[in-house]
């Protein structure tokens, strides 16, 4: 179930270079989010189509998102200050399902794919697993919400330029850590997403991948976010990212 | 208070607001934010004679005040539609307009005979999708097409038979007149503008489909017009669509000839847009005093 | 730093920004807010044969992030405009182009020859203004006659001929390619699509002459799209325009197709448009190492 | 001369049923101003054209407007709060010529005309003159600026209704003090004006009125605001509102 709700900003923070974190007045939403699921944000009277941003963590009335400035929308967002109201629409889509991942899942985040890795590491401690996180960010200015997952979990950091911890890319670190997984679930760049299916493949454990794709509805009505998806038969078929996704089982995604 | 009630080539809508085709899914998804019974008719995705996929991603683009959209009329087939999608819109007490696109001649045949018989309100038969390479655009566009492919369907339809028209022609009127002469029970417009937007870090067409069709407030001033040069040329009923946002664009579209009037893009924006444009229809006609809808229609004085 | 010179048919341009008929007069007001040498050209206000007074008031509707328009091309006349026009505007290290209409091939002809022999850089030749009954609209809408009226038009003209194409057709590029068969040295598009708006309250047109010209970022995304049509379509120089708002929408109408573009309604929003857009393209530019505009024209990959 | 200038809004404040004073903070527009002019705002993102408000006093570096609202611009506007910016195009037009009007002049407004009166009382004021208000509203509700306009000069109110001070209309009050007048301006309704601009003919009196078009550019460029004025071959031609007016002789006037 969704809701369309005016949320309130309670907080609207510049985390790095163009990184904001936003937190949401937003009751209801937050009564029926679930990991890896995503809101969609009217971005002001200049923007006709909704942004969508994934939920990164909430507790009751609390919502939290981070976005990172890309275009006008963005930017709008950005400009928010405490005490203004959004409309947002969520939370929406089909997210993780970190039961099926097992009792030693590893969740993957590259970029602006990390914030919602927060909020499965959290639902995975809840059921009792024990999880790891892989956490993958351009360059130091770039890292984000590292103490959160710190507290939380085994956390592993890498930087593309080697600015700051482990020099490399986070599917390094999955091979490394694929024999001790039960399940993989990932969100981040498509090929960095690519990468982490045949690794998880090749161990024979489950992935749960994000998607992302252009957006109208964002509810599954207009059918524009088409992810290609193998058929049973072998062919293409599209799935929508906004209702059938953004989480996807990794073997089911035409890459 | 106002009687919102149309008559619609014979069948009665409870209020002149529908949804346009392509944008409603089939209602399941709106249904979860406002009731479906709200609604004076629900315009279906268009219908094709087998399951077609669509056009890979990206299908839509952002364009001020307006959207560009190329699904490519992915859709279950018809055959589904009738089985499993007809069962539940008929829950809700609101009517069903099924929308069908063709190759050829033949398929809309085919289609408007298969839709007949099932339990739908109205047909409507889109000639005008910029989306499909083959088909959709030519019909729409040449007069003679248009009155072949309308006079086909029409001898197969047993239910009033709509034809959404579209815009991307030179002469809007006479593409009108010759779906009109060639039996159309009513004509539905605009179908979308052909655009196109360019990704410029990636230098390449941000549409999957290259074109694509715009949609949204942004075409209204030319939805307006072409309702009022169409009201002018036809006497069958029109279904005004094409960037209405509020009660207030709805006045102004029935003013303008249409009889009814469908919204679409505006929904992206906020879903509850059609109950919200109703509530403001009402209180617009009950503020000024109008007894019924149709005494707006192509009320709008000229000269 | 970017070399932003334009060659247009053998007129250097030392960017490829101008003005917009219409929207700009013949330069002295703008001319308060920036200095109008900054321009790669400009663009005046449509002249004919004679004075004309225009529509009545009200000549503007606001639409969705665009604008009516129904001036009805008010102007002095030619032979004032190159009296008391042309020493103002020579003032500025800019090219200008003069803009022309005619209700007939006569009066065409007569344009061009008059002005050809002004000290003028280059013609446009607007067949395509939606608002002038008789003339204007016919021409820029018929291959043959955009063939009959470019043809006649072309024999008189001694400075490359800018042929201005109306976007209220069914296919673009036919009419394009009649442009250029008939000895176009160039194509300019889109003029204004045709629209309209009512006001509820009076239930009447808001423009005195009922339609209107649909301009601003509105109409971008159909601009984009013919801008690509035509361009690949016919070889002439292009000059592109249609919503223009920002240095990066510049660089999209250059992808598209355009060799230069021309700024119109954005100034109506924020008269220092043009010179904002050419800090930004010139920006742009050298963020992505591009050397000269010409690299960017008609590059975008389809496919 | 006009200047583009980012004005932040100093004060708004509602001044009765939909209508708003406020102040800006414009040292440039301020500086060139004149009485009958006007300046043309931006009202956000949500509209491309800017709308046209008459300078109702100054005192640099503080401009102040009184608007009343109709649509959605004008809407936006009365949501401005004391620290917004605004970005204003201004002073534009040819405005009222005090001068001209003589020793007694009476300046008249009706409505959301009245405003820019007070401009004008002040100016003749200042250039020694003894100017006389007439100002006409709907009803109570809708006086405005009585108090600034007694502060300058003496004063006559009317309503349409008599729910406050003289129940009549402006031209009432005018045809009592038309003998006494050595000029008259107005602002306000087009019937009004016209009923003003015929008793000041027949008094053989100087007359200027000030006029509304619908505007685009409002700088003289894009030449939509046409005012139909009376050649001297006594054929109609068009004057622009933005930069030949707003005010024009009402001899001019094609009424
Ligand atoms: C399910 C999902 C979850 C997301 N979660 C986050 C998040 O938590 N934090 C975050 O910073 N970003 C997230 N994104 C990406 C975010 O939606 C885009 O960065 C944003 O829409 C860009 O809008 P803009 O106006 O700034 O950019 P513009 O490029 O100006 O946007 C133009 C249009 O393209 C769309 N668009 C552009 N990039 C994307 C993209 N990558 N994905 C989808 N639509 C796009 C916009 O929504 C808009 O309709 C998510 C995307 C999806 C699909
Ligand atoms: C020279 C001049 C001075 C003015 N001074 C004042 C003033 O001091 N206080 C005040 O309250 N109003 C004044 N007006 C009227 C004011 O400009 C309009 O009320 C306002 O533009 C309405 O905008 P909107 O978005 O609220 O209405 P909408 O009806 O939504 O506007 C739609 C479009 O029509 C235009 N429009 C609508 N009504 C008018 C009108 N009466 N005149 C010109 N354009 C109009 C708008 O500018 C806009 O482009 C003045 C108008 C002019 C021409
Ligand atoms: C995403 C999308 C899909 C559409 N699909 C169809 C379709 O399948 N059949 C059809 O006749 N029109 C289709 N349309 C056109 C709409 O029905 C409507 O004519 C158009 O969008 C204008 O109305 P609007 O501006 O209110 O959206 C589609 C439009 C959109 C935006
Ligand atoms: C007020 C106005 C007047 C115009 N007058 C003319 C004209 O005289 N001749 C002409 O060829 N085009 C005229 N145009 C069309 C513009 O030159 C341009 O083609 C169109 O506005 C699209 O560009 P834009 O969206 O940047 O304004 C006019 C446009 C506007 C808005
Ligand atoms: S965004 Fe509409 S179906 Fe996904
Ligand atoms: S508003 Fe452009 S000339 Fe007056």
């Amino acid at each position: 179930m969704s809701v369309q709700e005016i949320c309130r900003v309670a907080e609207n923070t510049q985390l790095g270079d163009g990184l904001f974190l936003m937190v949401l007045h937003a009751p209801k939403t937050t009564e029926l989010a679930q990991c890896g699921q995503f809101v969609h944000i009217a971005c002001g009277e200049g923007h006709l189509l909704r942004r969508p941003i994934s939920i990164c963590a909430w507790k009751a009335p609390e919502l939290r998102i981070v976005f990172q400035v890309k275009g006008e929308g963005t930017k709008w967002l950005s400009e928010r200050r405490t005490g203004d109201e959004l409309d947002v629409l969520g939370p929406l889509g089909h997210g993780f399902d970190v039961g099926a991942l097992g009792s030693a899942p590893v969740f993957i985040g590259g970029g602006i794919g990390v914030p919602p890795m927060l909020g499965c590491v959290r639902e995975a401690v809840k059921q009792g697993a024990k999880p790891a996180a892989i956490l993958g960010f351009r360059n130091k200015g770039a890292v984000i919400l590292e103490g959160d997952f710190r507290d939380e979990c085994e956390t592993f950091v890498t930087t593309d330029d080697g600015s700051y911890a482990r020099h490399g890319f986070v599917t390094d670190v999955l091979k490394e850590q694929i024999a001790s997984a039960s399940g993989v679930a990932a969100c981040g760049p498509k090929p960095m997403l690519k990468a982490i299916a045949a690794i998880a493949k090749q161990a024979g454990v489950p992935c749960q991948v994000s998607m992302e794709e252009r957006m109208g509805c964002g509810i599954g009505a207009c059918l524009v976010c088409a992810c290609a998806l193998k058929a049973k038969d072998g062919e293409t078929r599209y799935g929508h990212v906004c209702k059938d996704g953004p989480v996807f089982n990794a073997e089911e995604v035409e890459w | 208070m106002a009687d919102l009630r149309v008559n619609f080539c014979g069948v009665e809508l409870k209020n002149p607001i529908t949804t346009a085709s392509g944008t409603f899914g089939f209602g399941h998804e709106y249904g979860e934010f406002f009731d479906l019974s709200q609604l004076g008719g629900i315009g279906v995705k268009g219908l094709t004679p087998t399951e077609r996929l669509g056009n890979p991603a990206p299908r839509i683009a952002e364009t001020p005040q307006g959207i560009l959209n190329c699904v490519g009329l992915q859709n279950p087939g018809i055959d589904r539609f009738i089985k499993e999608q007809i069962p539940f819109l008929r829950q809700y007490d609101t009517k069903i307009i099924a929308n069908v696109s063709g190759n050829t001649v033949e398929e809309y045949e085919g289609m408007v005979e298969k839709i007949s018989d099932a339990d739908v309100d109205l047909i409507e038969m889109n000639i005008s999708c910029p989306n499909v390479k083959c088909g959709g655009m030519a019909f729409g566009t040449q007069p003679k097409m248009v009155e072949e492919v309308v006079s086909a369907a029409k001898a197969k339809a047993k239910k009033p038979l709509i034809v959404k028209l579209s815009p991307n022609v030179t002469d809007i009127a006479e593409i009108a007149r010759a779906a009109e002469s060639a039996g159309a029970d009513a004509l539905s417009l605009i179908n979308t503008l052909l655009g196109m937007r360019i990704d410029i870090e990636k230098r390449r067409p941000i549409l999957s489909n290259v074109m694509g069709g715009l949609s949204g407030p942004a075409v209204f001033p030319v939805a307006v017009r072409m309702v009022y040069q169409v009201r002018k040329a036809v006497s069958v009923p029109i279904l005004g669509m094409g960037g209405i946002r509020t009660g207030r664009d709805i006045v102004e579209m029935l003013l303008a000839g249409a009889d009814a009037v469908a919204m679409g893009t505006v929904m992206f924006n906020d879903p509850t847009a059609p109950v919200k444009a109703l509530r403001e229809l009402e209180e617009w006609m009950d503020a000024h005093g109008v007894k019924s809808v149709s005494e707006l229609s192509g009320a709008v004085e000229v000269g």
